[in-house]
């Protein structure tokens, strides 16, 4: 077993090797199907390890792979962990990394970088996966930076657009900024544990003064924001969309922005003790999930819609850690890898058959045109959207169930999310794929269904996020919370659900007839009278713009933070250094010049003043030693 | 021995080159200093076996009257030094291959006779060889940057020369001061040991006086703000391979000269006036990363990255923690091999395109994959990327740093997100985008130039996956000095 | 004692040689006379005779021999350098027979113990040299210094010699011993004596050249001809020193109270005049003037520590070896590149190209008068550090670290010219042989000093 | 025969034809004149150590004015040497104009 | 009289005579007469020396410095003919500096003589201090050394005279043109 743990990352790895050195040699379906191999044998591998994992009674393996870094007290081994936790995220990263692989075959098949794709999809699997089964919060980081190149090169993939370059840029620096408070936050630990490894800090979290431990997890979580895309950092992510739709359905969906909510989940025993800590958490998923939400409500670009939901749906899973149902947060990671994955593959196609269009105000009526992509999407939108049995119901329901626990205003604000989710999917679903054709003729004539290696994974997905609810179905319907049981082990302070059942069936009653409240007010405006959003801005009305523009935010930090920055550099340059610093420097040489060129003026050549100065010198010295 | 060896094989190398001409200088000079390097992998591997062996220290009487010794010894701190500078010295001569220089043997011959000096100021175990080895080296690297930099030299390279030389004439008299407090059995000495208790054993006011001769001297060659104007003109119009042996082993003279001769000397000075430094460090780094955020030109702004790295060194450094110590350590090789790295690709670029300015530079990432490839795996080194060599020595500093205060932390850890900042900058506008200026083209790189870089970015990697070898002994030079302190 | 009779001797037989003419011979002879003396000097060093010759008017010790090798060594390099400079003016026989009595005042100066053969020893020293300066008869400007350095120089004896009698008056006798044991027996001193002893370290200040009594040196440096000034700024200088340690080290040591603060503002103001004047000059010639200027402070400042232990005999020595070393070198070179005639830095441009060889001397020569390890400049500075490291004048240590990187400046102008600037002519210089050998000797002996001091530094360490 | 003078008389008076000398040096320019008040300098240290050595009773004060005689009359030797040198040249004896050399 | 002895009474004498001379030395306008005046100066420091019973140095010093030195000094005036008109004149300005640094120079060393004891002279007056035999002693026998070396001194004055003094013709050219 710790053989198959240690190979997990390898193929991957193997894998972006192989496509990095020969990739320009090997020809496409080689180079794709290697990649996907790769991984594919690492999912298996995955899987092993989950079903060996069932039957060990520690519920948890560690493997030590070398000592890496000794440094005094401080040593850190590159050691990997593997519990029901990483197992989870294992399965996601390698399935549906797979599924997406699989998928990109087709969609890249007609970009000249593809080997070079597929290298960097591997490496960023391998950093993935690191992150997750990291024994200690270093190796963690190794994978969390690693990632995060990853998508720095993912979405700068077309390196000739300078947008996508910015884009990919602003996403690098916004996470490095989390980086840093992490990295702190890693930092801290140790001083305060004398180790970053985890069986050794958390079992002994307690022991020390909750100010400290808060400020551990207050770190941390800058970290989890950068990386998870919650305010005030989330604005790389629909930028993000800059790069080829697999990835966006990869990394800046299924997985690497959840890497936030696992490292909390993982954490979590500081945020059950911290409450100062926790409750920040939860504010701040609220947040953002409001906020991400409308935002998404008057997006035209498919993919950004798309974005935006998942900012909004990070931000559930926030709250959900916040109000300490980390185990239900992790069960919305799944589903939501699923249905969101789902939707932006969708999308993907969408885009494939339309010739590169991302505008949904240039389509319509594509339902007729492709078929698969279309049923595929629906069944995603009505998950996503929380309609039972669908998977996202489940997920999304046992959060605001354990949020309502917490706080009802929690609760309150939660429901209006998941509501604007419904309405912002919906809408998308409805412009996108009824109505009438609105886009050119050529692309009307262009449109087609995508090749079987794209719907494929399409399919599969769409089964998994119908089915993906059995992982965590309610005790109340009488079956066992799997996923929570499974987690129980990881999670170490548990907070018993004190709900009555009455209380939980009205929650889910109310949830669903909102959400179908929604689709119906929905489906009146964009299908009954059939509106279509403005082609022009000035037709938007002034809180329609300020939705359109995001609330102006990326606007605010140019000129918050860029802005001042690169003036305070030219100030920096210009002024101090070259000014200040050099004119100081420069000017002792100026004084030796000038003092020289003064004495200089002294020795006039005249014997008579040689004469003076010398019986001066005389005089001058003759009081020195008498009278003085 | 063998140390006494890696001194003067140089020079006799050195002085074999002064007399040689033409194109097989450079080969000549190639293989003397490979040959340097197997006898520094040769320490290695003794150092390994045995850490106290006499194959490793030299002991001859130079001024007996001054109880001036000849006195070299490689101990865990020195050997990781000496491994950086013999390392260096064959990329820096192979780097030079690819344009070919006028009057070579004299050029390759400066070269190895600073190598001399370089690999003498590491291993030095008496404070007046020290200070001699220190100016020593001075000497050659001026000489290049004059005769074979570019327009302007004149000037800046002597406000460089006379700017070095007026601190370290402080540092002569702070080590001198010392001397004359130390006391070896009724005389004076210069061995560090006896330097260090004359240091202990002076009060307050005099450690002070002691630390600030001496630690201006490190201020100034490393540099540390405000005294780094010479730097950046000096990095830029010194040919790239003085600029690499100013950056990449010069300046490490400055940080190991604190680690080794500063630190242990005077506890309390440091104690007294250690935040102070700290606070310039810090500062240091921010202030320099944000300006070299605003350089156009890449050598400048390598120039400006250097002066930030080298301030958080100096800030762990100070901190006198395990981790403060042992990451300057780690971190003085990576950047030394980075730096290099970065200064070369430099001169490629001007080479190839006959400009470094970013503004018109661009799209060549579609003219050289490859070469764009191994610029990535640097400039990651350089920002400290996880599995590079770059990270242990920045996380190590960090902690260090954090140690001695959360807030310096933070504002040291800014170099995290401002090095991205100006590294992808620069880099997209280096390699990225379409070409902006049709008439810059760019041909492969010749196999000099490939089989260095290539060399350093394996570097870069290895030792970032596995810093083990290393670290480990940076631990034990660690441990070592921590254990002076107490 | 038996150098300085064989270089009176040789200074005879130099004007004989006009007479009985053998001329051609001339040179040989006196440089075989001078490593004779050298040689001898070696010997007395081995089994010093410490009774004093002429009751105790002059007595050569370990110093005294030190010193006055360092100067028969020089000389001996000066005059193999000097042969041509002989050639082109014609009074060779003259000009070799006053060299040689300006040699026999310099060898009285280092062993005086009477004040009568020190005052006697500078004018020795003194008026060959004031003729010296003049020399070039037709060129205005070697008269006016000859000129200057002679009303300076009667001017400053004179003042010297208010001093003796001053000190005279007191003490009774001119004799440095008699003197010294007055001034250890008896109780109070008069007022007068101890206004001779300043009038006499006056004196003594002019004849090395410090502020405020400098102003003679660089116009005399400027107007001799080179060679000249070579000899003033080696076997003078030293000669002089050599006399101020025996006044103020051996005579007047226990007024150290008296005498210090006033030097030490001496030795300040020449640090800050000489080298902030030095790196205006747009003449290397005058530079180097000032320059000694500021070596002179260097040199003043072992007085001034007064540590009576052999240390700071060491260190003169040692300082006045390495600096006449250097200096030689950079004059002989020169007096090359500027043919005698020109000498601003504009001179020295391109001279990396136009002989390497003499390039890389001159480089070597300015490192070592800047003080850069590991040539014998740099020594000389360690060792004077060392000396004053220990005093309260630490305050004086700093103002010399600042101006000697002012020094550093003004040197490198030289080198940066001779790798740096074009040269207007292409041509290269070629060097006769002699010469070639004695720029190499220079630069190798500052070199070997550089590595080895001990050679020197342990003279009077038994 | 020389009764009740003390020496401070001597010295007050030598000191005075000294200074009266340095004077001039500082005050004329025919450099002649420079050189005749030089040996008024060397005059009254002269007078100054004779007097001394009548006080010390001893001879020795009064040999070393013969020796500054000496020198006295070698220096103005070579003075007027060079000074006539430099009149041929200069066609003057103002030490003024003797003022090539500066800065 | 008036409470001085004669010795007193000739002392003042000669001492105003010789600063009144040395005076007229420094301030004549005529080179001629400023040597004169010296040679005055001269005969009352001889006087002293009679006074100071120095009587073989008082004539050595007539004869070498009256009898030598000075009547140089005239033959080189009268060789380059200057006079009055000829003579250089300093400004006022310098002039007033030099007298004034003068005057200075006097203050200060008064006010540091000023505390000499007043050792009368003839305290332990030795009559034959100054006389010719005992000169010779101490000159040949003490100072003998010096008094050889002098000659080195003087021989060097010797060629050095000779040779600025004598004009050599290629010299000469080149002073025309």
């Amino acid at each position: 077993m710790n053989n198959l743990i240690i190979l997990l990352p390898v193929f991957p790895l193997l894998g972006f090797l192989v496509n990095a050195f020969f990739g320009k040699k090997l020809n496409k379906q080689i180079s794709g199907l290697v990649a996907s191999l790769s991984v594919f044998c690492s999912f298996a591998a995955a899987v092993a390890v989950f079903i060996q994992l069932q039957n060990t009674e520690a519920h948890a393996v560690t493997v030590n792979v070398f000592s890496w870094i000794n440094s005094g007290s401080l040593s850190i081994p590159f050691e990997y962990l593997v519990d029901p936790l990483s197992s989870v995220f294992l399965l996601i990263i390698t399935g549906v990394g797979f599924l997406i692989h699989v998928y990109s075959i087709g969609y890249m098949a007609h970009d000249e970088g593809f080997a070079r794709f597929f290298a960097y999809l591997n490496l960023f699997v391998f950093f993935m996966l690191l992150l997750v089964m990291g024994n200690n919060y270093l190796v963690m980081f190794v994978g969390w930076e690693g990632v995060g190149l990853c998508s720095y090169l993912l979405i700068g993939f077309w390196f000739k657009n300078t947008d996508y370059n910015n884009a990919a840029r602003k996403a690098f620096v916004m996470n490095r900024i989390g980086d840093l408070g992490f990295l702190l936050g890693v930092i801290l630990i140790f001083l305060t544990y004398g180790s970053i490894s985890f069986q050794d800090v958390f079992p002994n979290a307690g022991t020390v003064s909750t100010g400290t431990v808060t400020s551990i997890a207050l770190l941390l979580f800058i970290g989890a924001m950068g990386k998870s895309a919650q305010i005030p950092l989330y604005t790389w992510l629909p930028d993000a969309m800059a790069g080829p739709t697999p990835v966006s359905a990869l990394i800046h969906a299924a997985t690497m922005v959840t890497a936030g909510i696992y490292m909390v989940a993982r954490s979590n025993v500081f945020y059950s003790i911290s409450h100062v800590a926790s409750e920040t958490v939860a504010i701040i998923g609220l947040a953002t999930a409001l906020f991400a939400a409308t935002i998404g409500l008057l997006q035209n670009d498919i993919k950004k819609i798309l974005a935006y939901s998942t900012v909004s749906q990070l931000g559930l899973m926030f709250l959900g850690l916040g109000v300490g149902a980390y185990s239900s947060s992790v069960f919305h990671v799944t589903t939501h890898a699923f249905f969101k994955a789902l939707l932006f593959l969708g999308a993907g196609s969408v885009i494939h058959a339309m010739g590169g269009e991302q505008d949904i105000r240039k389509m319509g009526g594509l339902k007729g045109k492709i078929r698969i992509t279309f049923l595929t999407m629906f069944t995603g939108t009505i998950a996503i959207s929380g309609i039972p049995p669908f998977s996202g119901f489940f997920s999304k329901d046992e959060i605001l169930a354990h949020s309502y626990e917490h706080n009802k205003v929690y609760w309150v604000l939660g429901m209006i999310a998941s509501m604007l989710t419904a309405f912002y999917m919906f809408r998308m679903l409805f412009l996108t794929f009824y109505g009438r054709f609105r886009g050119s003729a050529a692309q009307e004539h262009h449109l087609h269904e995508s090749p079987p290696s794209m719907t494929i994974p399409l399919i599969v997905l769409a089964a998994l996020s119908v089915l993906g609810g059995v992982l965590g179905m309610p005790e109340i319907w009488g079956m066992n919370n799997w996923m929570h049981h499974f987690l129980e082990p990881v999670i170490l302070r548990q907070v018993p659900s004190t709900l009555s059942h009455e209380t939980e069936w009205t929650l889910m009653a109310l949830a669903v007839t909102a959400a179908l409240a929604v689709i119906y007010l929905t489906y009146m405006i964009y299908r009954r009278y059939g509106i279509t959003p403005a082609l022009r801005e000035e037709e938007l009305k002034p809180w329609q713009k300020l939705l359109y523009h995001k609330y102006y935010v990326d606007e605010l930090y140019e000129a918050l933070v860029r802005k001042p920055l690169d003036a305070l550099a030219v100030v920096f340059h210009k002024f101090i250094d070259l000014q200040v610093i050099d004119t100081i420097v420069n000017g002792v040489g100026g004084f030796v010049k000038s003092t020289g060129s003064a004495i200089r003026l002294i020795q006039n050549g005249h014997i008579s003043l040689y004469v003076v100065s010398m019986a001066l010198g005389l005089i001058g010295i003759v009081l020195l030693t008498f009278l003085v | 021995m063998l140390t006494a060896a890696l001194i003067a094989l140089p020079l006799l190398a050195s002085l074999i080159l002064f007399t040689t001409k033409g194109r097989n200088a450079g080969r000549l000079a190639l293989f003397f200093s490979i040959l340097e390097f197997a006898l520094a992998v040769g320490a290695f591997m003794q150092f390994r076996n045995n850490p106290g062996s006499e194959v490793l220290r030299f002991n001859a009487v130079w001024v007996s009257s001054l109880n001036i010794h000849f006195e070299i010894a490689i101990d865990a701190l020195s050997l990781l030094l000496v491994l950086l500078s013999t390392f260096l010295v064959p990329l820096i001569i192979l780097s030079s291959f690819s344009k070919d220089q006028e009057h070579s043997g004299s050029f390759y011959g400066l070269i190895l006779l600073m190598q001399m000096a370089l690999v003498g100021v590491f291993v030095a175990n008496d404070g007046f060889l020290f200070y001699v080895f220190w100016e020593l080296a001075l000497i050659p690297v001026y000489f290049i940057c004059l005769l074979w930099g570019g327009e302007h030299r004149g000037q800046i390279t002597f406000k460089f020369f006379v700017y070095t030389l007026f601190g370290s004439l402080f540092m002569l008299i702070g080590l001198i001061y010392l001397y004359s407090h130390s006391n070896a059995g009724g005389h004076h000495s210069w061995q560090i040991n006896d330097l260090y208790a004359a240091g202990k054993s002076l009060n307050a006011q005099q450690q002070s006086a002691v630390f600030w001769l001496i630690f201006i001297a490190f201020a100034i060659k490393m540099p540390i703000i405000p005294f780094h104007t010479w730097q950046p003109d000096t990095y830029v119009v010194a040919p790239t391979q003085g600029t690499m042996l100013l950056s990449g082993i010069m300046l490490k003279m400055a940080t190991f000269g604190a680690i080794r001769w500063l630190l242990p000397m005077v506890p309390i000075g440091l104690a007294e006036w250690g935040p102070t430094a700290i606070a310039l460090s810090v500062t240091g780094i921010v202030y320099a990363s944000l300006i070299a955020m605003a350089q156009k030109d890449f050598k400048r702004l390598i120039a400006y990255s250097s002066i930030a790295h080298v301030g958080l060194i100096s800030a762990g450094i100070l901190t006198c923690t395990q981790q403060g110590i042992q990451g300057a350590i780690m971190q003085m090789l990576a950047h030394g091999v980075n730096v290099v790295g970065l200064f070369l690709i430099a001169d490629i670029l001007m080479k190839h395109t006959g400009t470094r300015d970013i503004t018109r530079l661009g799209g060549i990432r579609s003219m050289n994959g490859n070469f764009s490839v191994l610029f990535l795996i640097i400039l990651l080194g350089a920002v400290a990327l996880p599995l590079t060599n770059g990270f242990v020595g920045e996380f190590l500093l960090i902690n260090g740093v954090y140690q001695y205060g959360m807030w310096t932390a933070v504002f040291a850890g800014l170099s995290v997100i401002l090095g991205a900042v100006y590294m992808l900058r620069s880099y997209q506008g280096i390699m990225l985008g379409e070409r902006k200026d049709s008439n810059i083209a760019f041909g492969p790189l010749d196999s000099a130039e490939k089989t260095v870089l290539i060399v350093i970015c394996i570097t870069v990697i290895l030792f970032g996956v596995y810093p083990k070898p290393l670290n480990d002994i940076a631990d034990q030079a660690t441990r070592e000095i921590i254990m002076r302190l107490k | 004692m038996k150098g300085l009779l064989i270089v009176s001797g040789l200074g005879i037989l130099a004007m004989l040689a006009q007479v009985l003419n053998f001329k051609k011979l001339l040179l040989p002879l006196v440089l075989l006379g001078l490593l004779a003396a050298l040689g001898l000097n070696a010997l007395e060093w081995s089994n010093t005779m410490e009774i004093p010759y002429f009751n105790n008017m002059i007595n050569f010790d370990k110093p005294a021999l030190a010193f006055s090798g360092i100067i028969l060594l020089v000389s001996v390099l000066w005059f193999v350098v000097a042969q041509s400079y002989f050639k082109t003016g014609e009074h060779m026989v003259d000009h070799f027979a006053l060299v040689l009595f300006a040699l026999v005042g310099a060898l009285m100066l280092t062993a005086f113990k009477n004040m009568a053969t020190l005052f006697l020893g500078i004018e020795i020293l003194s008026v060959p040299m004031y003729v010296l300066a003049a020399s070039k008869k037709s060129d205005v400007r070697s008269n006016e210094a000859g000129f200057k350095y002679l009303i300076m120089g009667s001017f400053a004896s004179g003042i010297l010699l208010f001093g003796i009698a001053l000190v005279y008056g007191a003490s009774g006798s001119f004799d440095l011993a008699a003197i010294r044991s007055y001034i250890q027996n008896s109780s109070d001193l008069p007022m007068f004596f101890y206004l001779g002893v300043m009038f006499i370290l006056i004196a003594m200040c002019f004849k090395v050249a410090a502020a405020p009594f400098h102003f003679w040196a660089p116009d005399v440096y400027e107007g001799s001809p080179t060679m000249i000034t070579a000899l003033m700024s080696t076997v003078v200088k030293t000669a002089a020193f050599a006399a101020f340690m025996r006044l103020y080290l051996i005579g007047f040591a226990e007024l150290v109270n008296l005498w210090a603060g006033t030097l030490s503002v001496i030795i300040a103001l020449s640090l800050i005049v000489s080298n902030f004047t030095a790196a205006m000059q747009s003449s290397v010639k005058r530079m180097l003037a000032y320059s000694s200027i500021s070596h002179a402070a260097f040199m003043l400042m072992v007085i001034l520590a007064n540590q009576r232990s052999n240390i700071s005999i060491d260190a003169l020595v040692y300082y006045s070896l390495a600096y006449s070393v250097g200096s030689l070198g950079a004059f002989a070179i020169l007096f090359h590149v500027g043919q005698g005639k020109n000498d601003s830095y504009a001179v020295f441009n391109g001279l990396s190209k136009r002989n390497p060889f003499l390039a890389f001397c001159m480089a070597v020569a300015m490192l070592s008068l800047a003080g850069i390890p590991v040539t014998a400049g740099f020594f000389a500075k360690y060792f004077v550090f060392t000396t004053m490291i220990g005093t309260s004048y630490k305050w004086l240590l700093i103002l010399a670290v600042l101006t000697s990187a002012i020094g550093a400046y003004y040197y490198l102008k030289v080198i940066i010219a001779m790798y740096f600037s074009h040269p207007e002519h292409k041509e290269s210089i070629n060097v006769e042989r002699s010469h070639q050998v004695v720029i190499t000797l220079s630069m190798v002996l500052t070199l070997i000093l550089g590595l080895v001091p001990g050679l020197v530094a342990e003279m009077f360490r038994f | 025969m020389i009764n009740g003078i003390s020496i401070n008389m001597y010295l007050m008076l030598s000191t005075v034809l000294f200074i009266i000398g340095a004077v001039g040096v500082m005050a004329r320019r025919n450099t002649i004149i420079l050189f005749m008040c030089i040996e008024l300098m060397l005059n009254a240290v002269n007078l100054l150590l004779v007097a001394f050595s009548t006080l010390h009773a001893d001879t020795s004060g009064q040999v070393f004015v013969f020796f500054i005689m000496a020198v006295a009359a070698s220096e103005v030797a070579v003075g007027l040497a060079i000074l006539s040198m430099v009149y041929r040249n200069t066609k003057s004896i103002d030490s003024e104009l003797l003022s090539k050399l500066k800065h | 009289m008036l409470g001085y002895t004669v010795t007193q009474w000739i002392f003042g004498i000669l001492a105003f005579l010789a600063i009144l001379f040395a005076l007229m030395v420094v301030f004549t306008r005529n080179p001629i007469h400023s040597v004169l005046y010296l040679v005055l100066t001269f005969f009352c420091i001889a006087g002293h020396y009679l006074l100071l019973n120095a009587q073989f140095l008082a004539v050595v010093h007539i004869a070498v410095y009256a009898g030598a030195i000075m009547v140089l000094f005239l033959f080189v005036i009268m060789l380059l003919n200057l006079n009055e008109d000829t003579e250089p004149q300093k400004t006022g300005l310098s002039k007033a500096i030099a007298v004034i640094v003068g005057g200075l120079f006097l203050l200060v060393m008064v006010g540091a003589l000023k505390g000499a004891d007043q050792l009368a002279i003839n305290a332990k007056g030795h009559p034959d201090t100054g006389l010719m035999h005992r000169l010779g002693q101490v000159l040949f026998h003490e100072y003998l050394f010096p008094f050889e070396i002098v000659s080195v001194l003087l021989l060097s004055a010797l060629v050095g005279a000779i040779m600025i003094g004598k004009k050599d013709t290629e010299e000469q050219t080149d002073t025309v043109k």
